[in-house]
Order: structure tokens, then C-alpha cells, then sequence
């Protein structure tokens, strides 16, 4: 039997590592995705002191600190059952808004931009933000970084650090903003609604102007049927901050929709031996293994899944490029290509820019009033937000104390967690034939698995959707006998 | 030895395995310097007292004394060469209490040239001794052995002499301290009056004598005693009738040196001085307190100190040994330990109490036919002199009966005792419990320490031990030394004494004070607390932890600032320091770590 | 002159620190200018067998972030070592041990025992726990060892500087790289981009008098921004943790949690910062101290959040 | 009972004592020829406050079986109070030990008089035994098998 071995890099390293196994007849038997650490959070944070989950937990990831940080933070809100003044909740949401354009906007130009700005079949060497700045120009790198490092400016206001946040307290936020830093907020919003829509311009002229892209999004090889997940206002519509988690089935049809407080009743984890990541799957339909379809567990978290669970978008342009999305893929929901994420990520990127700029207008956001002291005795508490990656949910148990006696975490990307190994799969299924691997698989392989945009931080080690690859292909004696490397 | 091996094999460092450093260090550190090694390159492993004595277990004890030389020898490592401050000391003395023991240092410092502060709270010197009688075992009057030491202290040229007056600040360190006083106002002019007692005579208004615990009156312009020193009276504001009333001033009217001064106001100095003894002496045990004595409520209970007024020949009763209604007891009881060695009240033996109970009895059977009783615990007659005495009283038909008194009350239990004070007790050496009717109970008090002896220390920034008492530097290599350097001790401030004791403490504090005096300057124990400026973070953690004030925040370098003659080298600080920025000297971090490697690997 | 080669990696963290240094934007690209990046493996595209390929001491410069949590850590570890000049132990983990570190309170036992089996969600009746190699019927798959106790990287490999900070801030971070790339270095084993003073020097609250007489759970008031937190008796680790951040958590009204690490003339920050701490209780009665010491909600968690691994206990006993 | 003395569990305790009180109440028990087990060395320090608590955590770390601070009694302190700030770290100190898993009878604060040499030897004697039945802690050896 021929063994594949899609290393990131070698073994030494610790980002994830695909082996895919071919029969005899040279065609994919199995294709294993691993991922190779784990911290063990859930045991460490039992004996803390409660109110100190919010600066531990955010340190499982120094990419997507602030959901974690706000999560649990909204987890205390429950634990001591306490309900933050107006002002709070929307210096988290605006904070929230704000953490969702710097990482969407990153991922879109560092990472995900070279394949279609560059092309698919570019070479390697010009399929880096480097290029992109080149062919879209100096001026729009700059105005990439100055948008992004403009949204973590808001962050470090209300937040007190650019990185690894730490205004939350059980009732609210630590410390209210003044006007002049209310005035320079709502001065970046708008700056940073102009950069979304520009954002959305260039994804039109250079992605949807080319036929070969649109073929790409809309074939079956990134077609995988899943359950989709996602938070949703009391209006259906995609909502990040707060809300009940929606899901529709693979036809689109709503199968659940049910509080964060009862996430348990409808998920469940499942464990490998070969691997130290869990597998989430709908508790109701069941773990059946890697496959998709209705009958399967299996289900995605993503920008395109909170898109295909929800019915529209709660702020205008955002709620325009949304219809437009689905028109243009076929007016079907839902929209089962995985590439199609791409194009969903600006459309929340659309959102999270004018929802920005509302709370920054909102006459609350610079009220004295952001703490509400808690009086009621400690005990339990779950608290859920939609992180750039998936549903992220902290569920905390204390002592009368309030020290941490059982923590329970899903994090955001393991929801896509068997959903990637699959789409994976299906790519090399896809493209090795009788053992003859295409060069193309390479890239291939890596769009599939890019447009999770999976952030392994909390467990392997890439930024988000940057996944270096190397091919080795084994002879029956096991003797390389062809190596595909990147560049 | 050590000298030679240092100067031929250039030693830079030297460790001797032996005794206790409690012994010997000093001893080495010379030996050690003398050879031109810095005397703090030298440690001290105690494999002795700590070590080979304590065990038959040969082979653990080598062990264990492997360790402590393993120990020391990586320590040594470590040591710096330290120098030894030494500081100008200003020669004059501050000495707190005019009793016999501050009267007995006062004079032999002012004997060696040396200007002596004598402050006194009272209206006079003189003491607990001024109201004695006789005093044990040689019966010589107290009075005749004091006078003339109160009056050369008066006359002393070296002696300011400050009564009425007590220390409410003491600052500075040693060699420069500043003592400031409160001088009450008498409100007669010291250096007119005569003390011709003209005032008193005609004085109108009397009230009970406190030097006569009350049994004798007093005018309310009043010396306690004639021989009181200075012999300058006091007017009682509480009662003299131009300060109750606004009338009277028949004392101004009759002084012929026109020294009464009813416009007096209390009156603070400072004085500058380079030690000071403190020889505060005791307060006597509130004999009330102990309920079933009956003492207050059974008039004919009274304490040793008043026996003392009864018996004195110029007291309220002219020496008569009398009952409250004038009639001389029948029978006499004298109960040892009362308030002393005792958990409910003081456990500490306060020393004095059984020689002068024999005392007591003695003059009671000199001066009356009374029989006397004499309830004790055990006996303690451990002075010179004081077997004999207690021998001499023995054959003097007193009766002692060994047993704690239970109680002492008025209730008859039988005709035999009507009208009779019964005082209940168990003889332990008959093992029954004995009812012995009596007229007259004398409680021999014990000594306890000052009312305001913490207020006092505090002032000094001295320490006190469980009891109560001023804490000496070393229960025997040091027993007049505190911990507070230039700092003295001596007598019953310190602990129970009786005179002889009292004295030689006295003499002793004043040798202590004037070994360095004379130096004229003294040497500061190395083993203080250093900053390292660069490394202080100003978090102020430290500013409040030192007990002798010597760390201060200085705002303007933003920086803790320790002042080193005021470090006691106690390390507080050391170990409170977050920054790590304050070392110990001769304690530092690396040393100790050094240790505890060794002990432990 | 040649161009300093400049390694990064990342061990057993949440990536805050390349975040970091990514975060220098405009500034890191100038800097790139001014360095080869031979190895980064979260930005560009480099492969281990490209650094098993290098010689010995080829690269100038590696930061290393990240704790030694598994055998997968230790090895890239020490291979680093091997190629480079210089190792940096980069941001808290590293340093310390960092957050990672706190699982040094508990065992790998029960770390499996919570993760693949107690906790609510997870369905796992065969009572499965992840194996380094699993016999599949395709053939053999492989993962890293977990360990049993978190590990600093001087605890590993010889390092050769610190820079310490949850994640460091960015003005430490560019200076330090600055540093480097001018070449003027303090000796080996030297703490950089961070302050040699504690966090109370750059704290701009008032200080009044050092006496705590109660000590709150910071939830349960609400903090005066202007006063000093540990004198309203909220818990802050600053009297024993390096300055440099620019008191960025006292700012937005939070205490500081330590993350800059012990100062240079302390071995043990949690040690010390207990002893500071004890020191000003306000009181001589013993019931009274005995309150304020149980007022300490997590002493462990309190004064080694960030500095477990790298304390002269490191892990408790188990 | 037969105890084979080369086997026995023989527990190294380090104590700090202060040099006016604990110190000289050692040497007094030595003076007087009181026996007590040779299992604590001593290390000298002018008073039980200077004893930083990370020095009773740098002997545990380094292989100590237990640690005795001994001072005066409270009130007795010749510096005045400084064995009043030993307490109060020291209340601190065993809560931390506890979370580190370290039983409360290995690390002790005892007051020692100058005059209490019997006490001391006793209280050493009740402190070896005490730790002999717990058995060592090893902490060195732990940490050497950390992975």
C-alpha cells in the first residue's frame, strides 16, 4: 500500500499533518487530518477564582484573544447572574465589531487574497500579500495595514490592550469611554466602512470577473453538504455578539434553533486515539464518521455557515451584498462551497464595519454606568459569541466561592474540526487517480483547506489558513519516489 | 595558629568548626583581624552546642556536622568584608526614675564628670524606698541609708535634676539622641523657695496623704515627705481651694519669698544625649483584685506597703502597729504571693515578698504581743544574709504555715471567731484545711511592672518580655543591655529586685553607659540593611515595616532612603522588599542561599 | 555588511507573541529590510528540513515563544539551539512558562481523564485518550508526547536572553529587535525590553501608605481609577513584577497579573510578592491575619499566573 | 520492633533561627545535654523576620524534608515586632504550601525563648518524627523526572 504523507513541514513541527493512504488500485483508501497538541485549559482553570477567566482563557489564543476573552466574560455575566448596563454590553459588542474587521480583513489580504488576486496557477513565489501589494498597489497595502492596525486602535480603547483584552468583569466592562475617544471611534467606523466596501469592490472586479474563479467556487470538488451553524437575533439575522444558535440541514430547512444555556442537549464530542483534537458533531443526528449529508453529525461554523443559517444581515450594505451573494451562486440556499466562504467573510466583514459604526453613534456608549456589581451567589454559567472561525462557547461551574469547579469549552474552529479533515479528503479523492497525483493537488488541497481559515493557534501553530505543504509519494519498498514541494 | 596560617598561606578566608557563636565569635573575629583579614571572613560552624551534644548517634551527628561545616564553608564564600562604624557619642546621660537604682547610676556617672539628666514623675526622689521602714535582713532604716544619696544627688554639680517630669519623646540614635520632657507645673517657684513648709502649715484645706496610702492626711500644698528632694512643695490643683473655688491664696498671703506661682504652665525641654538608662522601677500588685481577700471591704486587710507607713516612726501612726480602731492586734496573718506566681494574676515570683514578710513579722513581734501567722508557698531567702534572717525569724515564735490562702473573710463559723478575721487556708504539709482567726491580715503584694511600661518602651523603642517587664539584650551576658543600643536597664524595671539588686544594676547600667562615653564614641553593629539605590522601585512596600523608623520615602528621587544609624539589622525590611533592592549586611540573599544549598544537596 | 538571519517560532502558546511582532506593521517591514527572515513558519513558507539542511550556527538570531509542553516542543527546541547564535526566550511562556504553565497545578492523568472524558459534551463511551502511535489498519499514525509538567525553555535549552510580557508590548518588541539588529547586547542571560525597576515605578496612582487591612475579589467593587489598587485591597502583582508594559492593565483600571516576570535581583516572584504582600497586613492579631492570608483567593494562581513553570517550586505535588 | 537504622527514613530539616531567642534556647538545650534527633541544621539570622519566605521554598526545592522557623514569642521580639510580620507571612506561606500538595507539618513557625532549650529540643523531636512518617519529599528528584 502507497502512503501519502502531506506534511505541513516535518515532524518536528507542530502545525497539523495530513497522511493519506492509497489502495492498491492507487486511489484514496483514507486521508487522516492530525493535529498535535493540547494545553489542557479545561483541567488548569479548575480551583481559579472565577472572575479571572477572562484574561486566563483568552490566552488560548493570541489570534482571536478578544472572543474568548468576551465569551467568557459573558459567561460570568451568567455565572453571577448579574445583567450588565446598556452601555457595557455595547462597548463588548463595539470592541466585538471591531476585533471581526481586523481579522477578517487580514485574512482576506494576507492570507486568502494571493490565490485569487494572484491566481490559482500563479507561481508560488508571487502568492504572498507581498505580490498582492504589488498588483493592487502601495497604497492599498498601507490602507490595509492602517485599517487593521485603526480597528486594533479601538480595541487597546476599550479593551486596555491591543492584544489579549482585559475590560471584562461579571456585569459589565472595567472602565467606561470618554467623547474624544468616542469621537475618534466613530471617526475610524466610517473609514472603516469605505475599506469594506473597497474591500468588496476589488473581490468583484478581480475574483467575480474572472469566469475560472466562479467555476472554481461552484464546483463539486469544494462542495461538501453539511448541517450549518450559526447565532442569529430575534430576527433570523446574523448577529456576532449575542443571540440563539440557529442550524439548518444540508436542504436549508431550520432543524434547530435553541439558547447557548442548552448547547449541551444538542452537541456532542467525539475522540480519536490518533489525534489530541475533538470532533463536535449535532448530538441528534449523531457521530457517524467523516461524512457529510443529513444523515451525518457532521456540521460547519463558518462565515458561510452563520450566512446559510441566518436570513439576511442586520445592517443595510451588509444585508444588500448578501442577497447579491446568493443571486449570483445560483440564488440556492444553502450554498454548500466551501470557497464560497471567501465571499461570505466580506460580507461580514460589510457588517462588523457598519455595526461598528452604529454603536459608536449610539448615545449609551459613553455612559458612566458600565458595571453592575453582582450580588446573587456563584454557581453556573454558560456564554456563547460567534468567533471569525465558529460558535465559541464557555460554560464555567463554581463553588458559593465562585472558585472554578468544571469548565467545558468548544472552541470556535474545532466546530469545522471533521468538516476540514473532510473537505481534505475530497480534495485528494478528487484528484488522485490510480496513483497518479497531480501537481496541482498542492494548491488545491491548501484553497480547500484555507477558506476555513482554520485557526489553529489554540492547537497547532499556523495563523490562520497559512498551511505550508510538502507532498511525498511512497513506492510499495516505501522509496520516495516523487516529491512535490511548494515553491 | 590561624593568625600564622593567614599571613603564610594569604588566607582570605577562614572557617573554624567548633563552639557556639554565642561564645567565641568575637573571640575569632579579633584573632582574625589582628592577622589583617577583614574580621566578617570569618564564620563560625557550631558543631558543638548544636550538634555533638545533642545526640548519642555518632553517625547521624557526623552527618549533621559534615552539613554544618559544608554549610559554612559556602557561606564564607559569600561574605564581604565589612567595616565597622564607629560614631561620636555625646557624653550626657539620660537616667528615667529617681528611685534608689536611678539615684545609685545617676550619681556614678555624675561621680566620672559626666552630665547626668535625672527625671522623675514625682514630686520627689527617692522611691518605693523613701516609704520603707526598716529594711531586711539588716533592719537598717531605710531612710538612713537613702537621705544622704537624695541629698547628694541634690547637690550634685553633674545632676539637673528634673521631678514632676516625665519623657514624652525620644529621638535620634545612639551617640545623638534627643529626649524631650514635660516638666508639670508645680506651681511654686523652684528657685525661690526655701522649703521653710511655712505654706503648708497654714494651708487650710487637708486630704489623705497618697505616701501614706491614705492612712495619714496631707495639705493640698504639700511635700509627700520632709526629706523629700528638692524640698520644694506641690500644689494639688484638684483640690487647692484658688482652683476649685478662686478663694483662699493663704499660701501666697504667708510665703516669704513670694514663691507660689499659680500662673505655671507645664513646661517641655529637650536635651541632648548619648544614652540613657531607664530604671523606671515597679508598680505594686492591686491587691483588690484578688476578691476573696476581702481587701477593701475588710478593713483590717491591708497591704504590706501600708504595714510599711504603720510601722515607719514618722508615719500616720508614729510606727504604732494599730487595727483601724486603735486598738493593737491580738493576732496577725501575713499571706505571702498574693498576685504573684499565680496564673490568674502573675505567674513570674516577684523576688522581694518573702524576706520582707519575715520582715514584716519580725517588727510585728518586736513592737506588739500579737501572734503572727506566716501562710507561705515555699520559701526563698536566697541573698546574703537573708538564710540567716529567715533562721533568726523562725526562732522569734511566729508561726509559718506552708499553704496558699484560700480565703480570708468575717463569717464566724464559731464563737472563736466572731469579730475575728478568719483566714482560710491548706496546710500542705498537715494536708487539712486550717481556719486561723486573726485581727489584723497583712497581704505581702507583689512587684508588677509599670502601668505605663508599654507606652514607655514604646517611646524608647525597646521591647518587653511575656511578663510585662523591659527585655533585656541577653538574660545573662547582657542583663542592663537592650536591644536598642546606648540603650540601658536597670532594676525592678526589668524584672523583681530587691535593693541590693536594684543597686548593683544601677552601678552596672552606669559602667555599661560610661565604657563608651569615655570612648567617646561607639561601634555600629555592620549587620544592617543597605539600599541599593539603582534597584528601588519606590513601591513604598517597605516604608511602614521598619520599628526603629529608619526607612523614610524621599519623594524627590521617588526612592526609599535608609538611615544606618538607626538600623537595628533586624532584616524585616530585607525580606519584605519586592524589588529585591535592600541586602542585609553579612545576611544577604547569596549567603543564606549558599547554606541552604549546602544543608540540603 | 551582511544582513543579521533572524529566526522565530512558536512552541506551546496561543501565538499572541507573533502577533506581536506582526503587529509592528509599517515598522516590520522597514525592519525586514534590515534582517534575512530565514525562518518563520506561521508567516512564510520555510520547512523544518530547510533548518535540519542549515549548518550549525547559521542563523544570527532565533525568538522562541512558547512553553516546552510536549516532546514535539523540546525537539524543534533544540534543534534551534543547535543553528543558532543567539536563543531568545520570547514573551511569558517561554520565559516563565506562562499560562500553559498553570497546568503544572495538575497532572497529565488528569488533564486526559477531563478532556477526553469527563467533560459535559464529550461522548466517549470506550473511554478512548489520544496515543503517540496508533496502529491503523491504513498503517501507523504518530503524534507528540505530552508531558507531565510545562517546562521554561532555559529549562531545556541554554538561553541566552529574556524578553519577557503577556505578550511584550510593541514598542519593547521593535526596540528589542532593534537591539539586535545594531548588535548592542547586554551580557548573556540579560533580561531586554522591559524595565529594571517593578511596575509601582512607571504606576501613575497615588501611593498613600503601604497597610492593607482587607483584600476584595476584584468583582466585587468597583476600582478607584486614581488610587493605588492594592491599598483599596485589590489584588496586584506590580510591587513584584518588571515594569516596561507602561501599566497598560492599571490604566484600564485592572491590576497588574505579573506577566513581565520577577525583577533581576529576585528569584522567585511569587515568593516575593507573598512575603511584600504579608507584610503590610495590617494587623498584630493572629485571627485577623489569618483572614486576610485566607483572603487569598488562589495563591498559587495569584502569584505565579505567568511564572509557575519558572519558580523554584514549578509544579505542585502529585 | 526492630528499625534497621542503615534503612530508616532520616528527614533533613533546615531551620532558621533567631539569633537572640531560638538561637541561644539550641545552644541551651546542647549546654544542658538535652538529646534530640541530629536532623535539622541550623542557620543563623538576626531575626525571624528576615527569613524571606522564598528561602523556605528554595530548601523544600532543594531537597529539604521540612523547615523550621523559630523565633521569641509574640510580645517577646527583640526588635520590637518583627516576629508579628513572620506570622503574618508565614499564615500566607502554608496556604501556598498546601496548594503545592505539601503536608502542614513539614514546614513549621515555632517561638523559642533563650531559656526554653528542652522546648526546642521537642519540638525538633515531634518535627523529625512527624516528617519521618510522612517520608521524604523529594521535591529535587520530582522535578527530575518532571516529564
Amino acid at each position: 500500500m502507497k502512503t501519502v504523507t502531506i506534511n505541513p513541514v516535518t515532524r518536528l513541527e507542530g502545525h497539523g499533518k495530513i497522511s493519506i493512504f492509497l489502495n492498491d488500485e492507487g486511489n484514496v483508501e483514507n486521508a487522516y487530518f492530525q493535529v498535535p497538541e493540547l494545553r489542557g485549559f479545561e483541567k488548569f482553570c479548575e480551583g481559579r477564582p472565577v472572575e479571572e477567566m477572562p484574561d486566563i482563557t483568552s490566552r488560548i489564543c493570541g489570534v482571536c484573544p478578544e472572543a474568548h476573552h468576551i465569551a467568557s466574560t459573558k459567561a460570568l455575566d451568567a455565572v453571577f447572574h448579574v445583567d450588565p448596563p446598556p452601555a457595557a454590553k455595547k462597548l463588548r459588542e463595539l470592541l466585538y465589531s471591531a476585533f471581526f474587521v481586523a481579522d477578517h480583513t487580514t485574512h482576506f489580504y494576507v492570507l486568502a487574497g494571493p490565490d485569487f488576486i494572484m491566481g490559482p496557477t500563479a507561481p508560488k513565489a508571487e502568492r504572498n500579500i507581498l505580490s498582492v501589494i504589488a498588483k493592487v498597489g502601495l497604497d492599498v497595502g498601507s490602507s490595509v495595514i492602517k485599517h487593521r492596525s485603526d480597528a486594533l486602535d479601538v480595541i487597546a480603547m476599550i479593551g486596555g490592550k491591543r492584544i489579549h483584552p482585559i475590560c471584562g468583569v461579571p456585569g459589565g466592562v472595567r472602565k467606561p469611554i470618554t467623547e474624544a475617544q468616542r469621537a475618534k471611534i466613530e471617526a475610524i467606523a466610517e473609514s472603516e466602512v469605505e475599506f469594506a466596501k473597497f474591500t468588496l469592490k476589488i473581490f468583484d472586479d478581480i475574483v467575480l470577473g474572472n469566469k475560472e474563479y466562479v467555476n472554481l467556487i461552484t464546483s463539486d470538488i469544494y462542495a461538501t453538504e453539511t448541517y450549518y451553524m450559526g447565532t442569529v437575533d430575534d430576527r433570523n439575522r446574523v448577529n456576532f455578539y449575542d443571540g440563539k444558535i440557529r442550524v439548518v440541514d444540508p436542504d436549508g430547512i431550520e432543524f434547530e434553533k435553541y439558547s447557548p444555556a442548552d448547547y449541551q442537549q444538542y452537541i456532542s464530542e467525539h475522540v480519536e486515539p490518533w489525534t489530541y483534537l475533538k470532533y463536535p458533531y449535532l448530538k441528534k443526528v449523531g457521530w457517524k464518521g467523516l461524512v457529510g449529508g443529513k444523515g451525518s453529525g457532521v456540521y460547519r461554523a463558518t462565515p458561510l455557515a452563520r450566512l446559510n443559517a441566518s436570513e439576511g444581515m442586520a445592517t443595510p450594505i451588509a444585508q444588500a451584498e448578501y442577497k447579491r451573494m446568493y443571486e449570483t451562486l445560483g440564488g440556492k440556499k444553502p450554498i454548500h462551497s466551501t470557497l464560497a466562504t471567501h465571499w461570505a467573510r466580506l460580507v461580514e466583514l460589510m457588517y462588523a464595519a457598519e455595526r461598528m459604526l452604529e454603536l459608536s453613534r449610539d448615545p449609551d456608549i459613553t455612559s458612566p454606568n458600565v458595571q453592575t456589581l453582582p450580588t446573587a451567589v456563584p454557581d453556573e454559567g454558560v456564554g456563547s459569541i460567534e468567533a471569525p472561525r465558529g460558535t465559541l462557547i464557555h460554560h464555567y461551574k463554581t463553588d458559593e466561592q465562585g472558585m472554578v469547579k468544571n469548565v467545558n469549552l468548544i472552541v470556535a474552529t474545532v466546530n469545522n474540526h471533521a468538516a476540514i479533515s473532510m473537505s481534505i479528503k475530497q480534495a485528494a479523492e478528487g484528484l488522485i487517480k490510480k496513483g497518479e497525483v497531480s501537481d496541482g493537488i498542492l494548491n488545491m488541497v491548501e484553497m480547500a483547506f484555507r477558506a476555513y481559515d482554520p485557526c489553529y493557534a489554540c492547537a497547532t501553530h499556523t495563523l490562520p489558513g497559512e498551511m505550508p505543504l510538502d507532498i511525498r509519494i511512497y513506492n510499495q519498498q516505501g522509496v520516495v519516489t516523487r516529491t512535490i514541494r511548494r515553491p | 595558629m590561624i593568625k600564622n596560617d593567614i599571613r603564610e598561606m594569604g588566607l582570605t578566608r577562614v572557617v573554624v568548626a567548633s563552639c557556639s557563636p554565642l561564645m567565641h565569635e568575637p573571640t575569632f573575629r579579633r584573632a582574625v583581624q589582628s592577622a589583617g583579614l577583614n574580621p566578617y571572613l570569618f564564620q563560625m560552624a557550631n558543631i558543638r552546642e548544636q550538634c555533638s551534644w545533642i545526640t548519642e548517634n555518632r553517625e547521624l551527628a557526623t552527618e549533621r556536622a559534615k552539613a554544618i561545616v559544608n554549610a559554612a564553608v559556602m557561606r564564607v564564600n559569600f561574605n564581604e568584608p565589612l567595616e565597622v562604624e564607629k560614631i561620636p557619642v555625646n557624653s550626657n546621660v539620660l537616667v528615667v526614675g529617681g528611685g534608689i537604682t536611678g539615684i545609685e547610676a545617676a550619681l556614678q556617672i555624675a561621680d566620672s564628670g559626666k552630665k547626668v539628666y535625672l527625671v522623675e514623675k514625682e514630686p520627689t526622689i527617692g522611691g518605693y524606698m523613701t516609704r520603707f521602714d526598716k529594711t531586711f535582713p539588716t533592719l537598717d532604716c531605710a531612710a538612713c541609708i537613702l537621705t544622704p544619696k537624695m541629698v547628694s544627688v541634690e547637690q550634685h554639680e553633674n545632676i539637673e535634676l528634673l521631678t514632676y517630669s516625665d519623657v514624652t519623646d525620644f529621638s535620634g540614635y545612639v551617640g545623638k539622641f534627643t529626649a524631650k520632657i514635660r516638666k508639670r507645673p508645680r506651681y511654686v517657684d523652684e528657685d525661690k523657695c526655701t522649703g521653710c513648709g511655712l505654706c503648708e502649715e497654714k494651708c487650710p484645706l487637708s486630704v489623705p496623704s497618697e505616701f501614706d496610702c491614705k492612712l495619714g492626711k496631707r495639705k493640698a500644698i504639700y511635700r509627700p515627705f520632709p526629706q523629700a528632694v528638692p524640698n520644694v512643695p506641690v500644689i494639688d490643683r484638684e483640690h487647692c481651694l484658688y482652683f476649685t473655688k478662686n478663694i483662699c491664696k493663704v499660701c501666697v498671703k504667708f510665703c516669704p519669698h513670694h514663691a507660689i506661682d499659680f500662673e505655671q504652665k507645664e513646661k517641655y525641654i529637650e536635651v541632648p544625649v548619648g544614652s540613657a538608662i531607664l530604671a523606671t522601677g515597679f508598680d505594686l500588685f492591686d491587691a483588690s483584685r484578688i476578691k476573696e481577700y476581702g481587701y477593701g471591704k475588710l478593713p483590717n486587710v491591708i497591704t504590706s506597703i501600708e504595714f510599711e507607713r504603720l510601722t515607719h516612726a514618722s508615719g500616720p501612726t508614729a510606727g504604732k502597729i494599730q487595727l483601724k480602731n486603735g486598738n493593737l492586734p491580738e493576732s496577725v496573718a501575713i499571706v505571702h504571693c498574693v498576685g504573684s506566681r499565680d496564673q490568674n494574676y502573675n505567674e513570674h515570683c516577684s523576688r522581694v515578698c518573702c524576706m520582707y514578710s519575715l520582715k514584716t513579722a519580725h517588727l510585728v513581734r518586736e513592737k506588739t504581743d500579737a501572734k503572727v501567722y506566716e501562710f507561705y508557698i515555699d520559701m526563698r531567702a536566697f541573698g546574703k544574709g537573708y538564710e540567716e534572717f529567715y533562721k533568726r525569724v523562725l526562732h522569734e515564735d511566729v508561726t509559718f504555715i506552708r499553704g496558699r490562702v484560700a480565703e480570708i473573710t468575717d463569717v464566724a463559723q464559731n464563737p472563736s471567731e466572731e469579730g475575728k478575721l478568719i483566714v482560710v487556708a491548706e496546710d500542705t504539709l498537715l494536708g487539712i484545711v486550717r481556719r486561723i482567726p486573726v485581727d489584723m491580715v497583712v497581704l505581702s503584694v507583689g512587684l508588677e511592672p509599670r502601668k505605663d511600661a508599654g507606652q514607655l518602651a514604646h517611646v524608647f523603642r525597646i521591647s518587653r518580655s511575656k511578663d510585662g517587664f523591659f527585655l533585656e539584650r541577653h538574660p545573662k551576658l547582657a542583663p542592663v543591655s537592650t536591644a536598642g543600643q546606648g540603650i540601658y536597664v536597670a532594676g525592678a524595671c526589668q524584672s523583681p529586685k530587691d535593693i541590693p539588686d536594684s543597686v548593683a544594676q544601677g552601678a552596672a547600667a552606669a559602667a555599661n553607659v560610661l565604657s563608651f562615653v569615655d570612648k567617646g564614641e561607639i561601634e555600629m553593629e555592620p549587620t544592617i540593611a543597605i539600599l541599593k539605590e539603582e534597584a528601588c522601585s519606590g513601591c513604598k512596600i517597605c516604608i511602614g515595616l521598619c520599628p526603629y523608623g529608619a526607612i523614610n520615602f524621599d519623594e524627590s528621587s521617588g526612592r526609599a532612603v535608609i538611615t544606618s544609624v538607626l538600623c537595628k539589622g533586624c532584616g524585616v525590611c530585607v525580606a519584605a522588599c519586592p524589588s529585591g533592592a535592600i541586602e542585609q549586611q553579612n545576611f544577604t540573599n547569596k549567603q543564606l542561599m549558599a547554606e541552604i544549598e549546602a544543608i540540603c544537596s | 555588511m551582511t544582513k543579521p538571519k533572524i529566526a522565530f517560532n512558536w512552541a506551546s502558546s496561543c501565538g499572541g507573541c507573533e502577533i506581536a511582532i506582526f503587529e509592528l506593521g509599517t515598522k516590520l517591514v522597514e525592519l525586514s529590510n534590515k534582517v534575512d527572515v530565514v525562518f518563520w513558519p506561521a508567516i512564510f513558507d520555510y520547512k523544518y528540513t530547510d533548518l535540519e539542511a542549515m549548518p550549525d550556527k547559521s542563523i544570527d538570531v532565533t525568538f522562541f515563544n512558547g512553553a516546552i509542553r510536549n516532546s514535539e516542543n523540546e525537539d524543534v527546541a533544540k534543534l534551534l539551539r543547535a543553528k543558532s547564535k543567539m536563543l531568545v526566550a520570547f514573551g511569558a511562556c517561554a520565559y516563565g512558562g506562562g499560562i500553559p504553565a498553570l497546568a503544572n497545578t495538575t497532572t497529565r492523568a488528569e488533564i486526559f481523564t477531563s478532556s477526553y472524558q469527563e467533560t459535559q459534551t464529550t461522548n466517549n463511551p470506550e473511554k478512548i485518550i489520544p496515543r503517540t502511535k496508533v496502529e491503523m489498519r491504513e498503517g501507523v499514525l504518530t503524534i507528540p508526547e505530552f508531558y507531565n509538567t510545562v517546562k521554561t525553555l532555559d529549562q531545556t535549552v541554554d538561553v541566552d536572553y529574556y524578553v519577557p510580557g503577556c505578550p511584550p508590548v510593541g514598542a519593547q518588541v521593535e526596540k528589542v529587535l532593534n537591539q539586535f539588529v545594531d548588535g548592542n547586547l547586554p551580557p548573556k542571560g540579560a533580561v531586554l525590553g522591559a524595565s529594571d525597576k517593578s511596575l509601582c515605578h512607571e504606576c501613575k496612582r497615588i501611593k498613600a501608605d503601604r497597610k492593607i487591612t482587607k483584600l476584595v475579589r476584584s468583582y466585587q467593587t468597583i476600582a478607584d481609577p486614581e488610587k493605588c489598587l492594592l491599598e483599596q485591597g485589590i489584588m496586584c502583582m506590580g510591587p513584584a513584577t518588571r515594569g516596561g508594559c507602561g501599566g497598560i492593565c492599571l490604566d484600564a483600571n485592572a491590576g497588574c497579573r505579573g506577566c513581565y516576570g520577577p525583577l533581576p535581583n529576585v528569584v522567585d516572584q511569587g515568593g516575593k510578592m507573598l512575603s511584600a504582600l504579608a507584610s503590610v497586613f495590617e494587623t498584630e492579631n493572629e485571627e485577623e491575619m489569618q483572614k486576610l492570608a485566607d483572603s487569598v483567593a488562589d495563591p498559587i494562581g495569584t502569584f505565579y499566573r505567568f511564572s509557575l513553570a519558572g519558580s523554584l517550586m514549578r509544579r505542585i505535588k502529585k | 520492633m526492630v528499625i534497621d537504622l542503615a534503612t530508616r527514613f532520616e528527614p533533613k530539616i533546615v531551620g532558621f533561627l533567631c539569633r537572640w531567642c531560638a538561637y541561644t534556647g539550641a545552644d541551651l538545650a546542647g549546654l544542658s545535654r538535652i538529646n534530640y534527633p541530629p536532623n535539622i541544621t541550623p542557620i543563623r539570622v538576626n531575626c525571624s523576620g528576615r527569613v524571606d519566605p522564598t528561602l523556605v521554598l528554595k530548601a523544600l526545592a532543594t531537597g529539604a524534608d521540612g523547615v523550621l522557623i523559630a523565633g521569641c514569642h509574640p510580645g517577646d521580639c527583640h526588635y520590637i515586632n518583627g516576629n508579628a510580620k513572620t506570622i503574618r507571612r508565614f499564615k500566607l506561606l502554608q496556604r501556598l504550601l498546601q496548594q503545592f500538595g505539601i503536608e502542614k507539618e513539614r514546614v513549621r513557625l515555632e517561638w523559642v525563648s533563650a531559656s526554653e532549650g528542652g522546648r526546642y529540643a521537642r519540638i525538633v523531636e515531634s518535627m523529625t518524627e512527624e516528617i519521618r512518617s510522612l517520608g521524604p519529599l523529594n521535591w529535587k528528584k520530582e522535578m527530575a523526572i518532571a516529564a
